[in-house]
């Protein structure tokens, strides 16, 4: 096909018509595009990726089939990655190329809608962890904890260089810490739960003048509300480290503020909101006390004014960044998830405090109401523990795998953590299946 | 007019705890946030985006940043509900993610000439940060005793951050007079102790590695490793591949070749792909072809098996040479094929929290179903067509050549970041400036396939304008922009970085004035 | 800046006959058009849709017109690809679409007080059309011989163009002093030829009809029937009913009331509900419930046997009253309620080719389940109020009240399509200008309920000071507009409706200038 | 819920705080919104709708539960509603706010974006055409042609009041022609087709002195391309009446220019531009010659200039429109298919005059070659007639109604005309699909 319509052969989003191309190649002086190249011969690939070009209709349809291959189950599944209903506006407005198709802010002067945007993100994250600085956003809640623990080995007080995790910590994240740190000087160890939160007494023996880093999450992984989040905070605070807890902003609208607990760094999911599930992608919240300022992570965007005196916004403090300072940067992190904290915020606009505040109540309520209508069932149990839980729980049954598989026959996903538990979560996208899942899981497990 | 901003709209204060079914010391007593009707989000949002620019506004020849136009049916099979899964799931009840991933694993493989992917890092840098520690895990693995990571001067930032962070020493290699690798500084600075050679090629002013077989051979002879940096892949489309010219890592940056929108800062997605022999240290999980289906025998492999693909040519820890992986590729999933995750045996773990930026990763795949071999070699074309075209058009030097998808003008007594500010003002965005440093006043500029001959005879003609501009006027730029020309000492000095920050009384004096 | 044409990006002329597989004479030689690459396309209209004003740009105030917030999740259900089905489908295999339509009939009649609802007609127009059309075949069925349609002067310049369409001779009415139908004058009006009154109301000053009562007994006992114009049915939801005030027919504005997107100037819908009496004569085919369903004998009716819900009630064609039509309306379909098409036995026939704006209907159906009661009541409730308090903000008379959802200012000695010039450098869209034309100078305003009091006030303030601008100021207004003052007078008098009209050399200079 | 955010109670789209309504109320000397309504008690409503209020989230489960009633075939069906491959930029850019939330362009300073794209539809359906004038839209293809004939009687040059159609016509553009001109002095009467197209021997016969209208199609409503338009508007002609041709954009890309037939009127549905499948949903095409300038029905945009001379464009002529001329207006249209319009033309960009013409020959090759492989299976005839076809063609079968249900049962819809005659439609859309359609239609039939 001719003209720069869509057809077949070349690249469909290069615009050039064949004149075009041929005056192009004219002012240059050569006959082709290939003679622009300057590639050795020995290097030079002669073969072919044998991937046929596809018109859009038939790449739509292709990829419908295979998305249509994965099963159609109702997830009752949390342990990290969030779901709950993400408004369509929210959908709309950030799909707006404006957004969608921009770079980084380099440019502010071009760009004060994202910058303020993402001032907005940080601010409203500043108000929900009560710290006074949080970034435009990390890769994710286990990138967030790394960065944290890699931020603790940057300004630690102690001569100590060990990170205290739990041990329940979500393998996702102990994962990506280890890899993180492994270039540090930093050791990662654990210290155990009891009755699915904090061993406070074990975490006491385990915390001592080597200990730089102290990371303690609310809710936990299996949702389990920390009891005594400042215990925590104050262990930590004994021995000059840094207290970092871990949480989403939906939690973090109804639990105790982070701040208050004496928390130096708020990390975790910020994906619970503006993000729908999304086969694990995230979006890294990321906060932490003023006195840190200079060894944040990371990007910030700081409100400043424009050469008429109106107030603007930019990127500042690059000079903590790799593109500036290189090998002495705080982070390797270029590109963030600058869209999804957008969305984010955007999600937080819409529903409110008011709106945040319910959503989270009902964290609360529907997972103590469908933990007690599963705990009433002959042979299950739940929750597994004397907490409070936010959206999950743990569920005990005598055959965890089994009962899993024949959930999964039923149209339900659960975790399954070992022989025995279960894990549900339950959010506002499921709950009005929760009855049918509690049904279900009589079924199997009669 | 300024917009105002959310806290200004709206901002309503509560007691969490009243009311809550929690006990008080669990719940916080104050939230204090903007909470928008849906028509006012709506108008907030609506405007803030008027304030922005984007690829589709008009040409973005940042250099280094490819960025391309961004394809709407991608976007749309996105969206696909099916593919809104929970990463939890049982695998085999998530065939179609892992179809995709599978068959995204190999594509990149074939583009890149490598032998197996990651999907998991979720962006560029990550990608470098896994390509690195994955060589670090390979050389501890044969006991090689490695302490430093060679870096050429004119390299992106994140590769020396990213040494830095997996604990090597960076040696910073000086460029040649010709802009390229000064083989005698590498053979300098190539030693016993090099864990890797971080390049990218084309190079940052858009110059081919000539020696690339050299330096290679350089490298491997110490035992180290060749890294490949995707930043410019674009140009290289079906004509070269770095596995091809030695390199034995690499990370793909797909908003910049696969053309996945860069969302203003991310989502990205850094898959990196390797030689067989590092092949046992990718982060965990990989997707593979279910034993079953391959064996025949009905039964599933245990993810913990050992996985001869991937393992079996790594025998021994010494110089990588001879690499000939051109791959039987196929590019067609059958229907009934099945998939599963495996760990590689030696792997480094994990570098992401999940399985990485998935809706990111969808896109690109959608991308390259689309534009198949000839509109990946037809994307290389016009990229390197367009940066020579619109060099030739510039009354700038351009000290390198020849330059492929992007090349480094020089302002000359200009300051080039003048010259952008005054470039604002034609309706263009600038290209990327004082970067890199081997070019004074460097204005690096890569306008992508995707403009046409005429947008680049604008963008000529906004280069050229500006830097004919006298310096008044460029310290006067931008006139006709959202905003002018915005103050970042000010931000850098006294921060302000929430709007709490800002202060009652500023607030509202700023928000009177701001409109 | 102006956005190039389409023509002007690309022009590219082949013949459409070369090759084909018809013969020659039955294919054109030549076809010339533009082309343009999806990048460039995105950019074309991203930048038109930059010069647009819109509902999510600012406030958008026009009287009568009832600019709501369009919610996106209409959209998102409208774009269900299940609802995406061809008209001639087996109505067995679209139960889907079919509960939906009879679920929105359902609510629409409640909602109105009418018994029977067509959701054919396509636009607001084309339902005062088909109501008047059903009238007509209404009076002709009974063998009444009528031969005109009375209409205040202030009514919509749809009315008169209907009423003649239809065939009817106008009868105009003027304004009582008060704003609204001189009774007096009506009494004068309407004779034995009067085949129907057509109101709005509140009418549009905003001011209810008092003696509505009085006025459709006069018209009922003369043989006539009384219409309603939906056009500012928001300012009634949940308060009055046009069926309870003695309206026969009426037709529902789905983008002024449920907040279907009115697109630039469509598509619309507008659904067309009447008493019992006339329910015979509705376009075909509407939907019900499935005989079978009701009959329990599990077979389907033909869709032409009679109906008797739409048809016993019309025993004679004497005078309508008493009508009584509150239903005992049941919100939710069972999911195996069962639907059918059928037509109503005296049926006008078609009024589209097929079922009318589907994908508007849809919308609607959606707000109207997304509101509800409350929604509903609190829509008419804040736009009242907002009309109000707005007017009582402005620096300018307002003749009639008291007015609900609108008011009509006057611009005293300013004339008033020019201080709406002058408005639009303020940010905002000024309101219908110079009409009705009851009021001298008319500023018809109707800012709807989705304007909070800051936007409200922001508002009224490009009004006050427009309106004090000086007759210079407001000639040179707008100027802070993607186009100054635009010249209809040589647009009409040298009409250039395509690009052909403009002449190559004419194209070629005002693209240069243009850019 | 309190504050601006959605919850429940009241419009989620009116944003009122609490305090904001109580200002605003207080300002008006009132104690609440209903003491501003001026509501005789005899005419106020006080019962209910019995409507509850929902959240967005149910009313989009909902809506998914309702439209998957709809069961999923692959539609073989034409006769006017048409579905090509609409391309994902088409959805996006229409999508945008600034056009799908906009009126009538009223303003033209602040509404030159639309205002252009219409112009730019206009030009592109004068290009298709071959007329000079263009108007931005209809409804659909029955409303355009109805409107055709109304304007036949504003122009018409003889004394006679006859509309001659073809017998064939589909039954929506009948039925809505007839209603139209029920209103004016005009009767509509119909001509023979032969062989799925115009009897020209018996139009000859009906055409007369009474005839102030002739209507003619190609493609027809069975998809026959018509042999020889031009000898219909030769008799047209002769006459001193209109000649109308009923066509779409995408045949009109391919077919001869009815401008060079004589046409004076081309009307027709251009919503197989841009518009998916969707219930009947149309765009009514609408071109006719430069005379008829001031009788046009509809809107029209024409180029102006601006202050500062430079392009500008506006709706002009608008003398001819009810909201000016009411009652002597050249029709009742307000609203029409703006939306539509802009997506038609963006389609029509995007495909460019090579993609429109190939997928015009498509149209022709693909409805051939299904044609043939249906007429080869026994007791199968197809096409029913000798004719060119495009998209669409009748097929002759035994018993239609029963192979239509046999098809319907394998996933297939096609029309049914009468007790042996199918009509299948082939496009981009489903052709992929016709080689099981085949083989269905063989099971069927066997």
């Amino acid at each position: 096909m001719s003209g720069r319509s869509a057809g077949t052969g070349g690249s469909p989003f290069a615009p050039h018509t064949a004149d075009e191309t041929a005056a192009m190649l004219d002012a240059l002086g050569v006959d082709d595009e290939a003679e622009l190249f300057d590639i050795p011969e020995a290097v030079a690939f002669d073969g072919e990726f044998g991937i046929p070009q596809r018109d859009e209709r038939t790449v739509r349809a292709d990829l419908r089939d295979t998305f249509a291959r994965n099963d159609d189950l109702t997830e009752f599944l949390g342990r990290g990655h969030y779901s709950h209903y993400v408004p369509a506006v929210v959908d709309d407005l950030s799909s707006r190329s404006e957004f969608l198709t921009s770079y980084t802010q380099y440019q502010p002067e071009i760009t004060q809608g994202f910058l303020q945007a993402l001032f907005e993100y940080q601010s409203i994250l500043v108000e929900l962890t009560g710290l006074s600085i949080a970034n435009c956003s990390m890769y994710d809640a286990a990138a967030a904890l790394a960065e944290a623990a890699l931020l603790s080995d940057r300004v630690r007080s102690t001569s100590g260089s060990t990170v205290l995790v739990p041990e329940d910590l979500r393998d996702g994240k102990r994962g990506t810490l280890d890899n993180y740190v492994d270039g540090s000087d930093l050791t990662v160890e654990t210290y155990p739960y009891a009755d699915n939160t904090a061993d406070l007494d074990a975490l006491a023996d385990a915390v001592d003048e080597d200990t730089t880093f102290v990371y303690a999450e609310t809710p936990t992984v299996t949702g389990a509300i920390e009891p005594d989040l400042a215990a925590i905070g104050d262990l930590a605070d004994e021995h000059d480290a840094l207290f970092c807890v871990g949480s989403d902003p939906v939690a973090l609208s109804l639990l105790e503020e982070p701040a208050s607990v004496g928390a130096d760094v708020v990390v975790g999911e910020a994906g619970a909101l503006g993000l729908p599930a999304s086969y694990g992608m995230g979006l890294g919240l990321f906060a932490c006390s003023e006195e840190f300022l200079r060894q944040v992570p990371g990007r910030l965007v700081g409100k400043s004014e424009d050469a008429d005196d109106r107030r603007a916004f930019t990127l500042t403090l690059q000079t903590r960044e790799q593109h500036i300072r290189k090998e002495r940067a705080t982070s390797n992190i270029c590109t963030n998830q600058a869209w999804v904290a957008l969305r984010a915020a955007m999600h937080a606009a819409y529903l409110g405090p008011d709106g945040l505040v319910g959503l989270a109540e009902d964290c609360v309520r529907d997972a103590a109401s469908v933990a007690a209508s599963l705990d009433a069932l002959d042979g299950v149990e739940a929750p597994l523990d004397d907490r409070h839980h936010f959206r999950e729980f743990t569920v005990g049954v005598d055959d965890a795998p089994g009962v899993a598989a024949g959930l999964e026959e039923r149209g339900f996903a659960v975790h399954v953590l070992d022989d025995e538990t279960l894990q549900v979560c339950v959010t506002d996208l499921n709950v009005d299946a929760a009855d049918d899942l509690v049904a279900a899981v009589a079924e199997v497990t009669a | 007019r300024n917009e105002p901003l959310l806290s200004e709209k709206d901002s309503t204060a509560l007691d969490p705890g009243e009311g809550s079914a929690l006990p008080d010391d669990l719940t916080r007593d104050s939230l204090e946030l903007p909470g928008l009707s849906e028509p006012e989000l709506a108008r907030h949002y609506t405007r803030l985006s008027q304030m922005n620019w984007s690829v589709e506004a008009g040409p973005y020849p940042l250099g280094s940043c490819t960025m391309k136009y961004n394809p709407s049916f991608a976007d749309a099979v996105a969206a696909d509900p099916n593919a809104a899964v929970h990463p939890d799931r049982d695998p085999e009840t998530v065939q179609g993610n892992l179809e995709l991933l599978h068959g995204l694993q190999e594509y990149l493989a074939t583009i890149g000439g490598m032998d197996a992917v990651t999907l998991q890092p979720p962006a560029g840098a990550a990608g470098e940060f896994t390509g690195i520690a994955v060589a670090k895990a390979y050389h501890e693995h044969h006991g090689n005793d490695k302490s430093e990571v060679i870096i050429p001067a004119s390299a992106h930032g994140t590769n020396f951050a990213t040494a830095a962070m997996a604990g090597y020493d960076v040696v910073e290699l000086p460029s040649g007079e010709d802009g390229r690798v000064d083989v005698e500084a590498l053979e300098a600075a190539v030693s016993e102790d090099t864990a890797a050679l971080m390049l990218t090629n084309p190079n940052t002013v858009g110059l081919f590695e000539r020696d690339i077989t050299e330096i290679a051979d350089m490298v491997h002879d110490a035992g180290g490793l060749l890294y490949y940096d995707g930043a410019n892949l674009n140009a290289l489309l079906g004509r070269a591949r770095p596995g091809d010219m030695g390199f034995d890592i690499m990370h793909y940056n797909v908003h910049k070749t696969f053309a996945t929108p860069h969302g203003g800062g991310g989502p990205g997605a850094g898959p990196v792909g390797v030689v067989d022999e590092l092949a046992p240290f990718l982060p965990r999980p990989r997707v593979r072809e279910a034993r079953s289906a391959s064996n025949g025998d009905g039964e599933r492999s245990d993810p913990s098996e050992r996985d001869a693909d991937d393992t079996a040519t790594a025998a021994d820890g010494g110089a990588l040479t001879g690499h000939d992986h051109d791959h039987g590729h196929t590019d067609d999933a059958a229907q009934d094929d099945e998939y599963e995750l495996f760990d590689p045996e030696h792997s480094i773990g994990k570098v992401h929290g999940f399985s990485g930026n998935w809706l990111v990763l969808i896109r690109a795949y959608a991308y390259i179903r689309r534009l198949g071999d000839e509109g990946l070699l037809d994307a290389s074309a016009k990229a390197t067509l367009n940066a020579n075209y619109l060099a030739s058009l510039l009354d700038m030097e351009v000290p390198y050549g020849p330059f492929h998808h992007e090349f480094a003008a020089t302002a000359g007594d200009r300051d080039a970041a003048d010259v952008a500010k005054g470039m604002l003002d034609y309706g263009v965005h600038p290209p990327t400036t004082k970067w890199p440093e081997m070019v004074p006043e460097a204005m690096l500029t890569e306008p992508t396939e995707v403009e046409n001959k005429r947008s680049l005879e604008d963008l000529a003609n906004a280069f050229n304008e500006a830097v004919a501009d006298t310096d008044e006027e460029l310290h006067a730029a931008p006139t006709k922009t959202t905003a002018r020309r915005v103050d970042q000492t000010s931000a850098a000095r006294n921060p302000r970085l929430s709007w709490h920050a800002l202060g009652e009384a500023q607030r509202a004096s700023e928000n009177a004035s701001g409109e």
